[in-house]
C-alpha cells in the first residue's frame, strides 16, 4: 500500500496528475470510502487500499474527466473493464486519467462476515492487501473470532473475471486467484425452477426492494444523466413501493438498459441495502447473449459494438425462449 | 372483469406500419375473422417497440402482447427488425426467467400480403391467452379495482 | 412484570394475531425486516437491527391518500379509509422508538396528519431491549437508552425467557389479551442486564461521539456555510439508502398513479439526496449535490432542533453506518466538524 | 390538453352495419378534452371533410381523431383536410374502426366496444400530439457517379441527357471497366468493344459530364441533396491538356515488365501505358512503382521522345471539392482470388484460367491475338474442360453463398464461340445446375448443347491435375451417371465466382450506406426499392448491389439515374417530420443511437447546455431530419429516453396501450 | 359531491385532501397569464384566506402545485388565481374551459400582516410581472378597508404593457380609488405606451419615496434583489420590508422537505417574510 501512496506522491509531485482518486480510510477500519486526494500530506494520512476497497471508482471517472488536468484513478482488474465501457460511451475521457491498475485479491464483504454471526465488529485484520489472505482476525465486542478470507468475498470475486488489466498506464501489487465458482451456475440453477418456483422467487427477492436506487447510482453503466424513471419520457416517474410489480418493471429495465453494456462488476450486489441478489438480473442477460449471440464480455476493450447494436441475419427468433422449454 | 364467466383477455398487438398493420389491413378486408380482444396499435417499424411498452402494456392490465413486423430481411428500414428481433428475444427470455408464463408474449413476422397468416396468428395467440388465463404475476394491483 | 418460555413465541405471535395486524422482525431471502406476521415467517429477534426502520408501520413507505374520478368534467373525491383497527409492531429497539417521537413531532403538531394519527392512535408497540449492540449504535449520543426502551410494552431477551412489562394503558389492554401465556417474573435478571449492556454501551466506538457545536445553539450560519461540506459530500452516490433506512426521514412525494379508471394520489418516502427532490416547474432551489448532502445533516443535526426544542432528528441507530453503499454516514460528518473546529 | 373533434364514419354500412356508430358518439363524447364528436355517412367525401373544417372553426379544435378505414387509405386525406381547416395535419390522428374491427367482426356489441377503446386511445395519441413541420434542404444539381464501367457509364448518360451536370470517378486510367475486357456478348454474340466503345465516347463527348479517371473518391460529408465531396485525382504524372495520344512513350519506355492489368497478367505492359487501345482518355500514365525514372532518377525517356512536352514527372495528388445532390455508386466486381482452390491447380498450371481470362485470350487484342492456345506451350488444345460454380453457391467458408448468376450464360457462350471457330476442339462442361432465366437465354444454352455438341456434364470436378506431358487430368463425378469419371484436358476455364470491387467496403463507410456481409450494398427494399440504398440520395447501379449481367446492369443503371434525375429535379427536398429527436439535456452522448442508425443520420456535438442552472460543455446526438426516415430504432436503444420519435413518441404510444388496457 | 364512506372525522380533516373547484371564470391577462376564478360546486367560496397565502391547485393525473390567491378575502364570493404557463400543469389550467373541475387545498402559509403590523402604516407595494398576484391580494384589501391604512402608493413593472397582468382593474379600480398614487412602468419603449420606461428598481429611484412607510416587493428575484438595495440606499430599514418567496413545495403542510431554508418552511413559515429575517437564513431561495 505504501508503493501505491508513493508512487501517487510523485505523480503528484511531477505535475503528471492534479489529483488522485482513491479510498480514504473509514472511522470503523472497514468501511473505507472513496476519495480525492490532492495533497501528499492526505495520501500520508488517509489512503487505504486493503480488502475492504471494492468500490469501483470507474464511474467517478465522469466527473473526474471535466476537471482539469489528469486524475490518477487506482483500478482494480474487474473495475478497468467498467472504464473500458464507459470510454466506448464516451462518457470518460482517457486522456484525463492516469490509471493505475492496482493488484487485488478478492475483495471483502462485511455483510457475508456479519451472516456468519459475528456481532459487534470493531476490527478486521488480515484483509491487508499484503497478507496471504486466508484468514481475517475479527475482533468484536464479543470476543475474538477468525473468517475465512474466502468465505467473507463478495460475489462477484467467487467468479472472478481474471487477474488481467484491460486497460492501464501501469500495474501495481499482485493479485490473486479467486475464482472458485461457475459464473452461470446460479442462473442455471434458478433455469430449472419451475415457471411458479422463479416467480416466488423472484417476488420475494424483490418485495424486499426499498427503491432506494443505490443499485442504480452505482453502476458503472447506469450513467444516464436522467435516469427514465426520474423523467417524464415514459411517464414512469414513480417512486411508489406499492406491490412487486413497481420495482420488477424498474429492475427489468435497468437490466435490460445495461443488456449488452454490463461489464459484470457485481456493484449492484454488492451495495443493495436488503441483500437482493442483483446480479441475477444482469448476468441472466449475459448468459442469454452468450448463448444465442456468442461470447461477449463488455468492456474487454473499447470499440466492439455491443451485441443489442448489432445484428447477423440468422439470429435466433423469439420464439426459442419457448421452444427450448 | 367482467361478471359473466367468459375470460374476455386484454390483448395489445403492435404492428409496424409497412408490413404487418397493412397484413391486418388485409386481413380485414378479406374478412377474416380474429377476436376484438385484439387491438392494434401502430409503431413505425418493429424497432421501435420498446420492451417499456410491453412491460407498461403488462402493469396497466394486459394479459398477452404480440409484437408483428416485416419478416427478418424485408424491413422497410432494412434493418430494424433484426434489432427488434435481438430485444424481444432477450426481454422474452428474461421474462420467463421470472416465472411469467412465456406463452404471453409473441413476435410474429407478417408481411403485407400474409392477411391470412395475421389472423391465424390473432387467433391462436388469443386462444392461447384464454388458455393461460387471467394476468396474475404481471400487473399493477392498482389497476385492478 | 411477567415472562414467557421463547419457546412459547410463536403462541404468543398467534395470540396476539387473533386480535391485531401484527407485525414482526422476518427474516425474508436473507434480509431481515418488519413484515405482517403468520405461522409461515421466519421470525428473527435475534438480529440487532431490521434493514428498514419499523417506520413504514405508521408512516409507510407509499400510501394511498385519495382516489379521484373524472365523470365528463366533473370530478368527485374518494379519501383513503383511515387506520382503524389496531396493529401491534413487535420488537422495536429503543432508538427505532425514539424514531417515532422524531416524526410525531412532524406529523402530529398542526395541521395534524390524520393518516399517521390514526397509525400512532392504534399501534400498539411491544419494544425489545436491546442485548448486543452493535458497532455502529450511537443510541446513547442522543440519550437513548438501549437496555430500557420506550413503548407500550417492553420485552426483554434473557436466556430462554422473554421478559413482558407492560408499560401503558395500551400495554396493559395487550398484556390482558395474552395474559393465559404469560407468567408471573421479578426484575432482577432483568436489571442485571440494563446493566451489562450499559457497559458495552460504554464501549461502541461511537459512544463518545461529540455534538457540540450542533443541535439547537448551533450557529446555523456559520454550519451551513462551512466549506467542509465541499469535502464531505464528493463520494455520494446520491442514493437514497440513508434515507430509507433511517428512523427519523420523513420527506415524502404525493404523485398520482392512473389506474385506468381514475386517479389514486399517494404519498411515498422521498430523499432529500435525489437529485430532483426539490426540481419543480419553476425553478430548484438545491441544485447540486453538496446542496442536497448539506440539507440531510443539518436537517438532521441544525434545523430540526431548532425547531423542536433541542431534539435532534437522529437516533443514533447507525443503520445508515451499515449501508451506505460507499460509506459515508452522519458519524463521518459529525467527526469531519469536530476536526475542523466545529464550523 | 387539446381540444378534439372526433369524427365517426360509418362508410356506408362497412362501418355502420357492425359497430354501433351512434353509441360510439355517445360514449366519446364524454371523454375529457373531447369537445366534438359527431358520425357521418362518409367522412372522406366532400361532404364529410367540410364537417371537419367547420368543426375546427366553430370549436376552435386543436386536435382531430377520424374513426374510419385503415390510415394507409386516408390518413392523408384528413391531413389535407386539417391543413385546410387551418390545422397542423399531424394533429390528425386515425382510428381503424373498419380493417381493424367492423370487418372482423360480427357481434355489434363486441365491435362497438372496440371501436370505443380505438377511438380513445387515438385520442389519448392526439393529445400528445404536436405539431409537426416538414423540413427543407436544398438540392445540389450535380450527380456524383463512383465508377465508370458500364453501369456507371450508363447511369452518367441518363442523367446527363435529362440536363444534369454529371462527374464520373474512375480508379482507373480509363472508363470502360469489366465490360471492356470482354470478348464477346450474350446472348447475341455482340463484340463487346463495339457496343461499349459508342458509350464511352458519349460520355467523354457528352458536355454535361465530366470525367475523373485515375481519381479515386476521398471524404463524403452531407446530405440527400447537399454531399461535399473531395476527389483525389491522383498523380497522373501526364498533362491531360498536352498528351496527343501518339503512345510513342509506351513504345520507347524501356521499363515493360508490369503485369497488364487490363490483360488480367497474362502479358505485360509498359511503365507508362495506356490500359487499352480504345481507353479515354486516350492519355497513358505512369505507374511510378514500375518507372525507372521514379525508381532510380535515371530514365526520363518519355519526356525525351514527347513532342507535346506532355510528361510531368513532379504532378503531385490533387483534391478537388465538389458539391452533389446525388451519389451513384456503380464500383462493379472483380473474381475472387482462387488461393482456396488448390484443387483446381490454378496456381501451378498456366493452363488452368479463369473465365475472364479467356475473354482476354480470345480477344484479338488479347495476348494472344485472339487466337486459342494454351499459355504454356501456345499449343492449340484438344480438348477444353469448363469448371462451373467455383467459389460460387459454396456452403463452406472458402467461397461464397451466393450464385454469380452470369457464369452458365458466359460459359455457354464461350463454349459456343470455340466449337464455332475451331470445331475440332472438344468441349466439356462440368455444372451443378445450369440456370438460364432471362430472355432468349435458356435458347441460347440450348443451341450450345444442341447445335455446337457441348458436352454438358452434371457434376462437380474434384481435382485438376498437371501431367508430366503437359496435359490435365480432369477427376469429377458425375451425378447422373453416379460414376466417377476421369478425363484428360488440355485447357481447364473455371467459372470463377464474382464479388463486390474491393474498395467499396471504404467507399460505403464514406457514404454511410449499408452494406452486407458479402460486400454487396445494400438498398432501401428488396422489392420496392432496389436501386435505392437505405441512405437517402445514394442510389446503386450494377454488380455492386448484387451480381448481374450486361442487360441487367444498364437497365438497372437507367433506373438508377432515374431516381438520381428524380431527386435532382426538386428544388428544394421536404423531409418526414416523424424523425427522431434528442432531447439535449438528457443526452449522455453515447453513441448508442448511431450505432443502430441504418441511415447514418445521427451525428454528435459538444455543445454548451444549461441544464437547470448547470452550464457544461456536453456531446450530443444530432439528428439530421434529412436522413433520418423515422424508424425509431434509436429511440429503443436509448437508455435515458433522450431520443425520441416525433409522432410516435414514447409518451404517445404508452398512452395508447394505456387506453386500451384501461 | 359525492358520499363520504371514510372514516375521517370531517370530511375535509385532513388537510393534503383537497376539495372539488368550479372554475367559473377565465381571463386571459398577458400572453401567458390567465387568471381563474374558483367557487365549491354548490357555488359558495372555497375556503377563508389572509392576503399573501397560498393554495394547492390540482387537475388529478396531470400535476399539483401552490399559486398565491390573488383575490382579496373582501371578497365573499370566489378565489381567483393568476397562473404563468411554465410546466405540464399549467399547460392543461391554461387549455381549460370554463365549467371544468379542479381541486384546491389550502389556504396555505402566513399572510402578510394586515391586520397588525401594517394597519395606520403608509403601504408601498412593489411587483414585477406576475409578481403581481399576491400583493393584488393585499392591494384589494387595503382598498375595502381604506381607512385603516395610511397612503397607498403602488409601483409596478412588467416586460412590455402586454404583460402587465390586471391592467384593467389597475386602470380601473385602483387608479380612481383616493389617496392612491399608482406608478406603471415597462422595461422597452412600445408602441403606443405613454406611461414610463425603464426597470422597476430604477424607477423606483427616480420616484424617490420618504421612508415613513412599509414596503411589500414581489417579482422575479433579480428585480427583488435591486429594489432591496434601491430601497436601502433611500433609508428603508430591511424591518420596514415585507416579500413573499417563490412558492416551491410539494406537500403545503411543513412536513415533506422540500421547501424548507434553513430551518423555515415556506409553505408553513412564509411564504411572507420581512427583509431582516432573510437574512438569517441561509441563502436557498
Amino acid at each position: 500500500m505504501q508503493r501505491l501512496i508513493d508512487r501517487a506522491k510523485e505523480l503528484l509531485a511531477s505535475g503528471e496528475v492534479a489529483r488522485v482518486l482513491g479510498w480514504k480510510k473509514g472511522d470503523l477500519g472497514f468501511n473505507p470510502e472513496p476519495s480525492y486526494f490532492e495533497t501528499a500530506e492526505s495520501l500520508d494520512n488517509d489512503f487505504v487500499y486493503d480488502g475492504f476497497c471494492g468500490a469501483n471508482l470507474s464511474k467517478y471517472m465522469i466527473e473526474a474527466s471535466k476537471k482539469d488536468g489528469k486524475t490518477l484513478v487506482f483500478l482494480k482488474p474487474c473495475d478497468t473493464y467498467s472504464f473500458n465501457q464507459l470510454i466506448k460511451e464516451h462518457r470518460v475521457d482517457r486522456e484525463k486519467a492516469y490509471i493505475i491498475g492496482v493488484g487485488c485479491k478478492g475483495k471483502l464483504d462485511i455483510e457475508a462476515i456479519k451472516a456468519m454471526g459475528v456481532k459487534g465488529i470493531l476490527e478486521v485484520s488480515g484483509a491487508d492487501i499484503n497478507s496471504d489472505c486466508e484468514t481475517l482476525t475479527v475482533k468484536t465486542l464479543y470476543g475474538d473470532k477468525e473468517v475465512s478470507y474466502n468465505d467473507a468475498m463478495l460475489e462477484r470475486c467467487h467468479v472472478c473475471k481474471g487477474k488481467e488489466h484491460q486497460i492501464c498506464d501501469e500495474v501495481m501489487l499482485d493479485s490473486r486467484d479467486t475464482k472458485d465458482a461457475e459464473r452461470f451456475a446460479e442462473i442455471e440453477k434458478i433455469e430449472a425452477m419451475s415457471p411458479m418456483e422463479k416467480f416466488e422467487f423472484f417476488k420475494k427477492e424483490l418485495s424486499k426492494c426499498i427503491r432506494c436506487n443505490a443499485c442504480r447510482n452505482v453502476c458503472p453503466a447506469c450513467s444516464c444523466r436522467k435516469c427514465v424513471f426520474d423523467s417524464n419520457k415514459f411517464d414512469e416517474a414513480t417512486k411508489a413501493n406499492v406491490d412487486s410489480f413497481e420495482e420488477k418493471m424498474f429492475h427489468i429495465i435497468r437490466a435490460f438498459h445495461v443488456a449488452g453494456r454490463c461489464t459484470d462488476c457485481g456493484e449492484c450486489s454488492r451495495v443493495c441495502p436488503q441483500g437482493i441478489p442483483l446480479h441475477l438480473f444482469n448476468r441472466k442477460f449475459i448468459k442469454d447473449i452468450d448463448t444465442f449471440y456468442g461470447e461477449f464480455q463488455a468492456g474487454e476493450d473499447s470499440e466492439t459494438k455491443g451485441p443489442l447494436t448489432a445484428f447477423t441475419f440468422d439470429d435466433v427468433e423469439p420464439s426459442i425462449v419457448t421452444e427450448r422449454g | 372483469m367482467s361478471m359473466n364467466n367468459e375470460f374476455k383477455p386484454k390483448i395489445v398487438a403492435f404492428c409496424c406500419n409497412w408490413c404487418s398493420y397493412a397484413g391486418a389491413d388485409l386481413a380485414g378486408s378479406s374478412r377474416l375473422q380474429y377476436p376484438a380482444d385484439v387491438k392494434i396499435i401502430r409503431v413505425p417499424c418493429s424497432c421501435r417497440v420498446n420492451p417499456m411498452f410491453i412491460l407498461r402494456a403488462f402493469e396497466k392490465g394486459a394479459d398477452g402482447v404480440i409484437m408483428c413486423g416485416c419478416h427478418p430481411g424485408d424491413c422497410h428500414y432494412s434493418t430494424g427488425n433484426y434489432y427488434a428481433r435481438r430485444r424481444m428475444t432477450l426481454l422474452f427470455s428474461m421474462l420467463e426467467y421470472l416465472g411469467i408464463e412465456n406463452g404471453r408474449t409473441r413476435v410474429e413476422w407478417v408481411s403485407a400480403a400474409e392477411g391470412v397468416k395475421f389472423s391465424t396468428t390473432m387467433n391462436e395467440f388469443v386462444d392461447k391467452i384464454r388458455s393461460l388465463g387471467e394476468n396474475v404475476r404481471l400487473g399493477d394491483l392498482r389497476c385492478k379495482d | 412484570m411477567y415472562k414467557i418460555n421463547k419457546e412459547n413465541l410463536s403462541a404468543l405471535f398467534s395470540c396476539i394475531a387473533d386480535a391485531n395486524e401484527l407485525y414482526v422482525p422476518c427474516n425474508i431471502n436473507g434480509s431481515v425486516n418488519f413484515a405482517a406476521w403468520d405461522e409461515e415467517q421466519l421470525v428473527d429477534l435475534d438480529t440487532l437491527k431490521t434493514v428498514k426502520s419499523p417506520k413504514d408501520a405508521f408512516f409507510p413507505q407509499s400510501e394511498t391518500l385519495y382516489s379521484c374520478k373524472r365523470n365528463g368534467k366533473k370530478l368527485s373525491i374518494t379519501p383513503e379509509e383511515l387506520q382503524n383497527k389496531d396493529f401491534v409492531v413487535f420488537g422495536m429497539k429503543a432508538c427505532d422508538v425514539r424514531g417515532l417521537a422524531v416524526l410525531d413531532k412532524v406529523f402530529l403538531v398542526d395541521p395534524v396528519d390524520s393518516y399517521y394519527k390514526a397509525r400512532r392512535e392504534h399501534g400498539i408497540i411491544v419494544s425489545l431491549a436491546c442485548s448486543q449492540p452493535e458497532e455502529a449504535c450511537f443510541c446513547n449520543v442522543f440519550g437513548i437508552d438501549a437496555s430500557q426502551p420506550e413503548g407500550d410494552v417492553v420485552v426483554y431477551m434473557i436466556g430462554d425467557e422473554m421478559y413482558w412489562n407492560a408499560v401503558t394503558e395500551k400495554g396493559e389492554k395487550l398484556t390482558k389479551q395474552v395474559a393465559s401465556l404469560l407468567t408471573d417474573a421479578d426484575e432482577a435478571k432483568v436489571e442485571a442486564q440494563k446493566a451489562s449492556i450499559k457497559e458495552i454501551v460504554s464501549r461502541l466506538p461511537y459512544s463518545s461521539l461529540s455534538l457540540e457545536g450542533w443541535g439547537k445553539d448551533a450557529v446555523l450560519l456559520d454550519k451551513f456555510n462551512s466549506p467542509i461540506w465541499e469535502e464531505l459530500y464528493k463520494p455520494c452516490l446520491a442514493c437514497g439508502t440513508c434515507t430509507f433506512v433511517c428512523p427519523t426521514c420523513q420527506c415524502y412525494d404525493i404523485k398520482d398513479y392512473n389506474t385506468g379508471n381514475g386517479v389514486q394520489r399517494y404519498r411515498c418516502w422521498d430523499s432529500c439526496m435525489y437529485s430532483d427532490f426539490t426540481m419543480m416547474a419553476h425553478g430548484n432551489n438545491r441544485t447540486s449535490q453538496m446542496q442536497r448532502y448539506r440539507q440531510r445533516f443539518m436537517h438532521k443535526l441544525v434545523y430540526f432542533p431548532q425547531n423542536n426544542d433541542g431534539m435532534y432528528s437522529c437516533v443514533g441507530c447507525g443503520r445508515c453506518v451499515d449501508k451506505c453503499p460507499i460509506g459515508l454516514n452522519i458519524v463521518k460528518v459529525i467527526k469531519a466538524f469536530e476536526k475542523g473546529g466545529n464550523r | 390538453m387539446q381540444r378534439i373533434g372526433v369524427f365517426v364514419c360509418h362508410c356506408g354500412s362497412n362501418i355502420a352495419a357492425t359497430v354501433d356508430v351512434k353509441k360510439v358518439v355517445e360514449i366519446i363524447s364524454q371523454e375529457p378534452s373531447v369537445v366534438h364528436c359527431e358520425d357521418y355517412q362518409y367522412m372522406c367525401s366532400e361532404a364529410g371533410q367540410a364537417k371537419i373544417l367547420d368543426a375546427v372553426k366553430e370549436k376552435n379544435l386543436s386536435g382531430i381523431v377520424v374513426c374510419s378505414c385503415s390510415p394507409r387509405m386516408h390518413e392523408g386525406t384528413f391531413r389535407k383536410a386539417a391543413e385546410r381547416a387551418g390545422l397542423n395535419p399531424y394533429m390528425v390522428e386515425i382510428a381503424n374502426i373498419r380493417e381493424h374491427c367492423s370487418w372482423i367482426h360480427k357481434d355489434m356489441e363486441e365491435a362497438t366496444e372496440k371501436a370505443v377503446i380505438l377511438a380513445r386511445a387515438a385520442i389519448a395519441k392526439v393529445n400528445l400530439n404536436a405539431p409537426l413541420f416538414p423540413g427543407e434542404s436544398r438540392v445540389t444539381k450535380r450527380a456524383l457517379v463512383i465508377g465508370g464501367g458500364i453501369a456507371g457509364i450508363q447511369t452518367a448518360l441518363d442523367i446527363a441527357d435529362a440536363g444534369y451536370e454529371v462527374d464520373i470517378v474512375e480508379k482507373t486510367p480509363s472508363i470502360g471497366g469489366r465490360m471492356s475486357q470482354l470478348d464477346k456478348t450474350f446472348p447475341t454474340l455482340d463484340c463487346s468493344a463495339c457496343i461499349l466503345t459508342p458509350k464511352m465516347v458519349e460520355a467523354a463527348a457528352h458536355e454535361k459530364i465530366n470525367i475523373y479517371t485515375y481519381s479515386e473518391v476521398d471524404k463524403v460529408t452531407g446530405f440527400v441533396g447537399d454531399f461535399t465531396v473531395d476527389i483525389r485525382k491522383k498523380a497522373r504524372s501526364v498533362d491531360m491538356d498536352k498528351c496527343t495520344g501518339c503512345g510513342v512513350c509506351q513504345e520507347k519506355c524501356p521499363s515493360k515488365k508490369t503485369p497488364s492489368e487490363f490483360n488480367r497478367g497474362l502479358n505485360n505492359r509498359s511503365a507508362i501505358y495506356t490500359p487499352f487501345a480504345q481507353a479515354i482518355p486516350n492519355v497513358p500514365v505512369i505507374d511510378r512503382d514500375a518507372c525507372i525514372k521514379f525508381k532510380t532518377g535515371k530514365c526520363g525517356l518519355c519526356e525525351k521522345v514527347c513532342q507535346a512536352g506532355a510528361i510531368n514527372y513532379d504532378q503531385v495528388d490533387e483534391i478537388v471539392t465538389e458539391k452533389y445532390g446525388a451519389i451513384v455508386v456503380a464500383t462493379g466486381f472483380d473474381t475472387i482470388k482462387l488461393d482456396n482452390y488448390d484443387e483446381y491447380a490454378y496456381n501451378q498450371s498456366k493452363d488452368v484460367i479463369t473465365s475472364l481470362e479467356l475473354e482476354r485470350v480470345m480477344n484479338a487484342a488479347g495476348p494472344t491475338k485472339g487466337h486459342l492456345e494454351r499459355l504454356s506451350d501456345g499449343k492449340h488444345p484438344e480438348h477444353i474442360v469448363f469448371v462451373q460454380c467455383v467459389g460460387s453457391r459454396c456452403n463452406d467458408n472458402r467461397g461464397k453463398s451466393y450464385c454469380s448468376k452470369i457464369c452458365c450464360m458466359y460459359t455457354a457462350k464461350h463454349a459456343m464461340l470455340i466449337r464455332d471457330k475451331y470445331p475440332d476442339v472438344k468441349v466439356t462442361v462440368f455444372y451443378i445446375d445450369v440456370r438460364t432465366p432471362g430472355k432468349n437465354f435458356d435458347e441460347f444454352y440450348r443451341r450450345a448443347v444442341e447445335e455446337y455438341g457441348v458436352n454438358y456434364i452434371k457434376g462437380q470436378v474434384g481435382k485438376v491435375a498437371p501431367q508430366p506431358d503437359g496435359s490435365l487430368l480432369v477427376q469429377a463425378s458425375d451425378l447422373l451417371d453416379n460414376k466417377q469419371i476421369k478425363m484428360k484436358a488440355d485447357m481447364v476455364v473455371l467459372a470463377t465466382a464474382i464479388e463486390p470491387e474491393a474498395s467499396v467496403r471504404g467507399i460505403a463507410t464514406m457514404l454511410t450506406a449499408s452494406i452486407d456481409t458479402n460486400n454487396f450494398l445494400t438498398e432501401s427494399h428488396a422489392k420496392l426499392r432496389p436501386v435505392e440504398s437505405p441512405t437517402a440520395g445514394i442510389f446503386l447501379s450494377g454488380v455492386c448491389q448484387g451480381p448481374k449481367d450486361i442487360p441487367e446492369t444498364v437497365a438497372q443503371a437507367g433506373a438508377a439515374a432515374v431516381k438520381a434525375i428524380g431527386l435532382l429535379a426538386k428544388d428544394k427536398l421536404l423531409t418526414n417530420p416523424c424523425t427522431a429527436k434528442s432531447d439535449e439535456l438528457l443526452c449522455n452522448g453515447c453513441s448508442v443511437c448511431a450505432n443502430v442508425c441504418p441511415y447514418g443520420a445521427i451525428s454528435y456535438e459538444v455543445v454548451q447546455v444549461n441544464d437547470h442552472g448547470i452550464r457544461e460543455d456536453r456531446r450530443v446526438a444530432r439528428v439530421n431530419n434529412a436522413l433520418c426516415q423515422g424508424c425509431g430504432a434509436c429511440t429503443v436503444a436509448c437508455p435515458s429516453g433522450a431520443m425520441d420519435l416525433q409522432g410516435f413518441s414514447n409518451r404517445q404510444i404508452i398512452a395508447e396501450v394505456d387506453a386500451i388496457c384501461r | 359531491m359525492s358520499e363520504c364512506t371514510c372514516n375521517h372525522d370531517s370530511f375535509y380533516e385532513d388537510t393534503l385532501i383537497p376539495k372539488v373547484g368550479v372554475v367559473t371564470d377565465i381571463r386571459q391577462e398577458t400572453p401567458d397569464v390567465k387568471t381563474f376564478r374558483v367557487v365549491a360546486p354548490d357555488g359558495s367560496k372555497l375556503f377563508e384566506h389572509m392576503p399573501g397565502q397560498c393554495a394547492m391547485v390540482s387537475v388529478p393525473g396531470v400535476g399539483e402545485a401552490m399559486f398565491s390567491i390573488t383575490s382579496s378575502p373582501t371578497n365573499k364570493e370566489f378565489q381567483e388565481f393568476s397562473i404563468k404557463k411554465c410546466g405540464v400543469l399549467t399547460d392543461y389550467l391554461h387549455a381549460m374551459e370554463v365549467g371544468e373541475e379542479i381541486t384546491v387545498r389550502g389556504p396555505y402559509g402566513n399572510n402578510f400582516p394586515v391586520e397588525t403590523e401594517l394597519k395606520g402604516k403608509n403601504l408601498l407595494f412593489i411587483a414585477g410581472g406576475i409578481g403581481l398576484a399576491p400583493l393584488r391580494s393585499v392591494i384589494n384589501y387595503v382598498l375595502d378597508n381604506r381607512e385603516n391604512y395610511g397612503t397607498v402608493d403602488i409601483l409596478y413593472g412588467s416586460r412590455s404593457a402586454d404583460d402587465l397582468v390586471q391592467l384593467k382593474e389597475i386602470q380601473e379600480v385602483w387608479m380612481k380609488a383616493p389617496n392612491v398614487n399608482v406608478y406603471l412602468t415597462i422595461d422597452r419603449e412600445q408602441e403606443g405606451w405613454d406611461g414610463h420606461v425603464g426597470f422597476v428598481p430604477s424607477y423606483l429611484k427616480e420616484i424617490g419615496f420618504d421612508t415613513n412607510k412599509v414596503a411589500l416587493i414581489c417579482g422575479p428575484p433579480i428585480m427583488i434583489k435591486f429594489v432591496l438595495q434601491g430601497l436601502q440606499e433611500m433609508g428603508f430599514d430591511k424591518k420596514q420590508i415585507i416579500t413573499t418567496l417563490e412558492l416551491r413545495m410539494k406537500c403545503g403542510v411543513g412536513k415533506c422537505g422540500r421547501c424548507n431554508i434553513g430551518s423555515k418552511y415556506v409553505c408553513k413559515d412564509g411564504p411572507v417574510f420581512h427583509c431582516d429575517e432573510l437574512d438569517e437564513i441561509p441563502a436557498e431561495y
